[in-house]
């Protein structure tokens, strides 16, 4: 069980983030990993709380949950207030600093994700792809590539370009902030 | 003119503010519109709060009962009707409202709507017709129109829709109405007249699902989608003018129905008084 | 009040009434018309009702909505109907609302014979719907048991706010006994629990004072929500996993800790018995004669007749039979109350008599049984 | 084809609201408002925008004739109108 | 062929169509609904026929009408559709008509929580309808487990003649998971048993020559009678006791004699185990993680996972414990296979842990179950 | 002349003989008048009986495919069109009839009947209208007439009757006839028209059921109910120019609607066809 | 109202079948009949009596007109006629 | 057990077999004793094989069905096919000779019910009344007055005169026939 990476996405529904859980899976396939991407909603998706969990590892996936993430992202104040504190020591904690203004810790990696995919692809709900680039970026737990060809595969028909742009925005801001945080 | 009271104030009176809001249904969803109505109607007549019994089956229309400060059950998807029927005997002298979407009513419900119709029991059936299944997601329900693309036909749709209002009449119904969500001051009307009637009463509201029907077809926003309602209806009497192909895809709206057949509660009241007559 | 011949169906409508039964939806079923028939002319002249529904699936929902108005409810039906009835029934567990569904078993599955008898829905009674629920079911093996039953069906469902299911089969319920029936004082009618808060505080689901909540009808100045979804103390959908489970916990408590009132059986010779017979129903006359003949056969020979099926006389069986090397339970179905007693009782003591050829266990057939294990 | 009861007023010219017709305080509670713009494209008045929040704004309270559209036709209970006296000033801060 | 990022109800469906599905009707309810909506877009691909129908009773209904017109036929639903096409799941039991029932389960009783995962209904899908029938049912705890288990519910559906449950749940039916999907060539499909006599002789009950009679569909010349009555070879109404009684015991005895083929279990370190874990379905999936870090932790820890859940694995489990002090049954539901568990091993050696808010049992919560035993 | 055909050879060349006869009908009861006169329409198309299957729900009625060598299924009550409707989707091209007693069609089965009609699939329904319930011995039935006398309707009926074939008509069926088993050449007729047909049809039969419901209304012998339907029914060519009043109480036979609606099975052929054509 | 189709004649009067009209050879499977007596009632002609076993009995054959109402509306397929050359004799023997 | 009756009345349906056992099971409670009545029928009760039995003891009654009956009465050939020959030694067996035709034994008291009905109550169908008269003035098992009492309160209205005519036609079969074979 060594190598298991766990991922956690939590937003309010609509804004993506178990969109965001399967293409992160399907990167996860393309990069030869086994995983399996699970997620937990109610009726109130239409607005209400919802998570999507991905783990990655190279051998055999038994409980398919996350258990301790090692990253998670929180699009909301909810979210934040509800599963940051959960993410591992040494894990990475990324928060959408146009949603979450109080964070539990400092260690956080708090960037405004919604004016990123605004500016970078004129589009709000892009967000949860920004989020992608960045987890990626930051954690390295899928190839850039795979997670471009995802993209393709997994966005809804007419937004590729839309969502290839904002998966590059979250990419450099992973690179910005690694050169920042150095 | 009525629109003097703040409406918002008798909105308020009404919701339960123990519930969270805001509400479960997307934004711009016709349903909160039908609640709204439906209580500005309920406060037009001056009811009682216990003495009304707000009851749905399931569906997105379903969770409309639990935001209302009445007597109010979310029942089985379906059943209703059946429920109110069974409530309504032993309290005949409440007002059972009873909310469903198309599916609801007549998909699954089907049965319990031709047969409330029948009996003509004293409820009143609001059917918010949004053409598909919202709470599951788009499929196709009894209403939608053929050729439309469903999350369950995506060749497009084979299948005639019911004509809802016609149904209920040939039912038996004692009272049946057609309106829109975007004609609201008139649904609140119907809706009145249809919980002061004695029978059953059948209002139905042509509504709209963006995020599921409304999406799979491209037919926009919500403002896009009641543009619609408002465009492609006309009135009972309207309609009675032109030809079935300019009726064709039309939403004729009106009172189709309102005639006097005796109620089924107060014809029990009746078995009652035999049956204490004969024994004595 | 003088002996009568009367059918059990007939003891069923009359135990309704008896204990307070004021409401009947249900739609005709062969063995289970009669009860039907009965009530449509008997309610009204009690100023109750009686509505015929357009099928069985109405029928359990007009019951929940009559109950939730405040009268005490009740439909009959027989295998195909109660199938059908499942999903309501559900509803009426998770709602907590109180209800008598009566089963008048015939030989299944599907249609089946129907007039011939049955046990075959016993564990149905049990396991017919879907998820996590407590159920009571009381079995009757005589026409006044009938009707003793349905009082106390009514009583159970009352008290403990749940759907009590009265498990009847074709023998019982079609045959006609000398009854003498109980005197009207003498029959003790439990009330719904109600509330001493105003409306303003009144919580349908609160379990602070009792894991059975007072439940206000509809109507009476306490406005409240009723679903089949999760909910919490108010009775409003949640998605708490403390409210989900919390409720989960306390409708199994309610019953579990009172299973000395639930749990109603009858048993004779146990104390010093060699072999034990479990039965239930009208298999239970079949059994009873059976003993009767091992012991005019000198053999020591304990009866343990259940009437109280759900929940499962766990105690009770464990205690009988702790001593004992051979319980014979027959049953008039494959074996299903007996999957329990194997479970309690440890299987290799168990030894089942089945028929389910829609005719009686013969009590030939158990007395081999009996006399297989003593020899 | 609007033909029904009064309160179904097209979107109309978005001017001020002439004078001598009725006028109407409008308000918003932001944690009902779901943002979804039928009150803001159907008024008649050009009263409403969406807000930078995602929720509907005042923007133009003076422009008010008080129909009441917004309100009967909010989904989310989320907005209201009250008349305003004659005399009194529409302005959003009161 | 390549991996694929795959849901389990795209799986359910894709089995469906590997096995040979060519028809299916439902009723959309969460989380089934996918597979009725991928079915709707891949059966006219394949020449195969989906239909909505206006509720599950006609869905469940609709499909036993395509069977016995040739086609392998499906539904699916979760807990309150289920409940409802409990009635004519008898049917088809009755009149050995073959088909598939997916029940993706969610957390009930009721409505219960839509969205919510639960093992609610494994009782269920054994007792649910009325009448003594028996039954299969399978559960899967993977993606790919899923797809295969789904054409193994036809195989045995075909084999059999008989209805096959399929039980997922809410984890496995929405989890998307990393898969290698068999090939084309790789997967076997059974056809229903052919008859070699001619018309004039066929009788569709007859089992003179196996206890699984051949299945003419309808409009291949052999014209015969199907009910949901007791029947006779012919399939026309019969009240011979014998004869019921003969199709009872044959109906049974065609699965009861082939539990070697029926039974699908995976094992392992059983054989020096001082703790035994068995589980199903998802819960599998946390089983043995829990079962990995207590053999991480110096544990002998035996694991047992069950694909067919009825009928029970009695001999392999009984097998499987019969050294063993310790079993522990993890369920998401109030404990229900481990009934049967109890029954088989003795209820002193089985240690319960359950879940009913919605959830996954925690693989923590396994680990501490096993470990209060090992000490 | 027709009649020169010998009927019970007729008769006799579809009857099951390995079944036993005498059938389990009361003497005198109007089934086996139905099941006569569905022989004679199947044998006037000249059909292949390996192409013809007959379904039934349960009842008296429900007893019918039995006796007859067909592809027969008795199915459970209400969803004969249910079961109906699988089969014919996998084999469109055969005759899929279905027999109901009024409760299994319209009580229990109501819904199931509306949606038969709306989806317009290929069966013919024929529905026998004893108004009870015959089998479990004379219960009320969505076709009872008002204030009659039933087993559970001891102080006489106090619901109304659906009107089948009206209901059937706005539910959107292509052919929906009327008859009696009095009428049994015109019922012939109809039958085949209906069998003819490519939608949904409807026959509804009216008989009776004098061991039930005649009894406990004191309606007399089979040849008295039969009189009744002779003397109690007009044609609806005849009913038209007659006032309500004048035909309050009468059975008005014809054919209520025959028109061109596309069949669903056929339909859903061309789905298949855009499916296979959008994935090449 | 008899307007249907042919076969729904009346009982007219129960004289012999007049000259030159059809005839018909009536008869009746005793096992299959259970007497509810519809023939008995509705035959034109009077050809058929209830008889001492509870059987329909053909007890006027030579009045039969081949009318065929009896075969048509027996719910037991119980009767049929076969039509007479008019040269035959209509015996019941044959 | 010892005192224990059993009576089987077996016919075709719509002779009459059940309401005749019911009315016999009220005579028995009017005497006083313990009775339980059952019955045995298809949906062929219209015409297909009928069977009622009663079980009559001043004890407790605990297996409710006949387990060899002391008195039989066979209203048609099926009926006595099947049952005649399980009547106890020394119990009565019934036959209505109008209807059997063949006998298994020489013991059987044979008698044309429905021509007796006929004659003495002008209805066929009043044979299953004759019989319990015959029944009970063969053997006793309940008083006459008891069972015109039963007659009374159970024959459908309107046939009360019908059923005590056949009821007395059936004791004085009894007598007559008593007096014959002492
Ligand atoms: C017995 C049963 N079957 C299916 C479902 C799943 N289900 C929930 S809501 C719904 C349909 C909702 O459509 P509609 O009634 O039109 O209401 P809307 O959501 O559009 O308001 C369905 C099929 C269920 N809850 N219960
Ligand atoms: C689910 C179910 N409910 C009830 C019954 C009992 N039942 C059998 S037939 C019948 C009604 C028969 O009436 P109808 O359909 O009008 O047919 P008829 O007997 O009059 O021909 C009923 C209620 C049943 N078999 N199954
Ligand atoms: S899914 Fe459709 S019907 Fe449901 S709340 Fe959203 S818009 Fe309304
Ligand atoms: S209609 Fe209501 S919810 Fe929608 S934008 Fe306007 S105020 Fe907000
Ligand atoms: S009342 Fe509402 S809709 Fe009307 S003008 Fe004022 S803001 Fe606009
Ligand atoms: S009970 Fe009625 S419907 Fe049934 S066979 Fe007898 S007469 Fe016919």
């Amino acid at each position: 069980m060594g190598d298991r990476s766990e991922v956690r996405l939590a937003g309010t529904g609509g804004q993506g983030a178990i969109l965001a859980g399967i293409i992160l899976a399907d990167a996860a396939v393309r990069d030869g990993k086994n995983v399996v991407q699970t997620q937990s909603y109610g009726p109130e998706a239409r607005g209400g709380a919802s998570r999507s969990e991905v783990v990655i590892s190279d051998g055999e996936i038994d409980f398919p949950k996350v258990l301790r993430p090692n990253v998670t992202l929180c699009m909301s104040q909810e979210a934040c207030d509800r599963y940051a504190r959960q993410t591992v020591k040494g894990g990475v904690l990324i928060l959408d600093a146009d949603h979450v203004v109080r964070a539990p810790t400092t260690h956080a990696v708090r960037l405004p994700l919604t004016t990123l995919a605004r500016q970078a692809a004129g589009r709000d709900v892009a967000a949860n792809v920004v989020a992608l680039g960045l987890l990626a970026g930051l954690t390295g737990i899928v190839s850039h590539e795979s997670l471009e060809h995802a993209v393709r595969a997994r966005a809804p028909k007419g937004t590729t370009d839309v969502n290839l742009k904002a998966l590059a925005a979250g990419r450099e801001a992973a690179e910005r902030f690694k050169r920042e945080h150095r | 003119m009525r629109a003097q009271r703040t409406e918002s104030r008798v909105h308020g009176r009404y919701l339960r503010h123990s519930k969270e809001f805001p509400n479960i249904w997307c934004a711009g969803c016709g349903i909160g519109i039908v609640l709204a109505a439906i209580i500005r109607a309920v406060d037009g007549l001056q009811l009682d709060k216990n003495e009304v019994a707000m009851l749905s089956g399931i569906g997105c229309t379903g969770r409309m009962p639990v935001y209302v400060d009445f007597n109010t059950m979310h029942t089985t998807h379906g059943r209703a009707l059946a429920f109110a029927t069974g409530l309504k005997m032993v309290r005949p002298e409440m007002k059972v409202l009873v909310v469903m979407g198309d599916g609801d009513a007549l998909a699954i419900g089907g049965n319990h709507f031709i047969h409330a119709a029948r009996r003509n029991i004293g409820l009143t059936a609001i059917v918010v017709n949004n053409a598909t299944y919202g709470m599951t997601g788009g499929q196709s329900s009894p209403t939608t129109p053929t050729g439309v693309r469903t999350a369950t036909a995506p060749y497009g749709h084979i299948e005639q829709p019911f004509p809802v209002a016609e149904l209920a009449v040939t039912a038996g119904a004692a009272f049946v109405a057609r309106s829109t969500v975007f004609h609201v001051r008139e649904l609140e009307q119907y809706l009145s007249q249809a919980i002061s009637k004695e029978g059953f009463a059948v209002v139905e509201v042509m509504s709209y699902c963006h995020t599921t029907l409304g999406r799979l077809n491209r037919w926009g926003t919500p403002a896009e989608m009641m543009r619609r309602l408002r465009d492609d209806s006309l009135t009972l009497k309207r309609a009675e003018s032109l030809s079935e192909a300019e009726k064709q895809g039309k939403i004729v709206r009106g009172v189709f129905v309102d005639r006097d057949l005796p109620e089924y509660t107060q014809l029990y009241e009746r078995v009652i008084e035999r049956a204490q007559a004969e024994r004595v | 009040m003088p002996a009568r011949l009367m059918q059990g169906d007939e003891a069923c409508a009359e135990g309704a009434l008896a204990g307070g039964c004021r409401f009947f939806a249900g739609y005709p079923i062969t063995p289970a018309t009669e009860i039907a028939e009965i009530l449509a002319r008997r309610l009204p002249q009690v100023g109750g009702k009686f509505i015929q529904m357009e099928d069985e699936i109405a029928s359990m929902a007009a019951v929940i909505g009559a109950s939730i108005g405040g009268a005490k409810a009740m439909t009959a039906t027989s295998g195909p109907g109660f199938s059908l009835m499942q999903e309501n029934i559900g509803y009426a567990a998770m709602a907590e609302i109180p209800c008598v569904i009566v089963d008048v078993q015939r030989l299944g599955p599907s249609t089946g014979r129907p007039t011939s008898p049955s046990q075959g829905d016993v564990m149905q009674a049990r396991w017919g719907t879907h998820g996590d629920h407590p159920i009571i079911a009381l079995s009757p093996s005589s026409v006044r048991e009938t009707l003793d039953l349905t009082v106390q069906a009514f009583n159970f469902s009352e008290r403990y706010r749940t759907p009590v299911i009265l498990l009847m089969d074709e023998v019982v319920g079609h045959m006609r006994e000398r009854v003498e029936l109980p005197r009207a004082e003498t029959i003790k009618r439990v009330e719904r629990p109600v509330t001493t808060v105003p409306p303003e505080w009144y919580k349908p689901y609160e379990d602070s004072v009792s894991d059975v909540p007072p439940l206000v009808p509809f109507g009476e100045g306490y406005r409240y929500h009723v679903t089949g979804l999760h909910h919490d103390e108010r009775g409003c959908p949640t998605d708490h996993l403390e409210k989900i489970q919390a409720w989960s916990d306390r409708v199994f408590r309610k019953i579990d800790s009172s299973l000395s009132d639930i749990i109603l059986y009858e048993e004779d010779g146990i104390a010093d018995a060699n072999v034990l017979v479990i039965a239930y129903g009208a298999t239970a006359r079949s059994a009873w004669h059976a003993v009767k003949l091992a012991r005019e056969r000198g053999g020591k020979i304990g009866f343990l007749k259940l009437k109280t099926i759900w929940p499962f006389a766990e105690e009770v069986v464990e205690h009988a039979a702790a001593r004992l090397h051979h319980v014979v339970v027959p049953e008039m179905n494959r074996g299903q109350l007996v999957l329990e007693v194997e479970r309690v009782v440890a299987r290799n003591k168990v030894h089942r008599v089945n028929r389910t050829d829609g005719e009686m266990v013969h009590p030939g057939d158990i007395l081999a049984a009996i006399e297989e294990r003593i020899l | 084809m609007t033909d029904a009861a009064g309160g179904d007023c097209r979107p109309g010219d978005r001017a001020q609201a002439p004078k001598g017709l009725p006028r109407g305080r409008v308000t918003v509670f932001p944690n009902w408002c779901k943002g979804c713009d039928l009150c803001v494209e159907f008024c008649p008045g050009g009263v409403l925008e969406h807000g930078a929040s995602g929720r509907v704004i005042v923007a133009h309270p003076e422009r008010c004739r008080a129909c009441h559209w917004c309100e009967l036709h909010c989904p989310d209970f989320a907005i209201f109108v009250t008349e305003i006296d004659p005399g009194e000033t529409a302005c959003p801060q009161d």
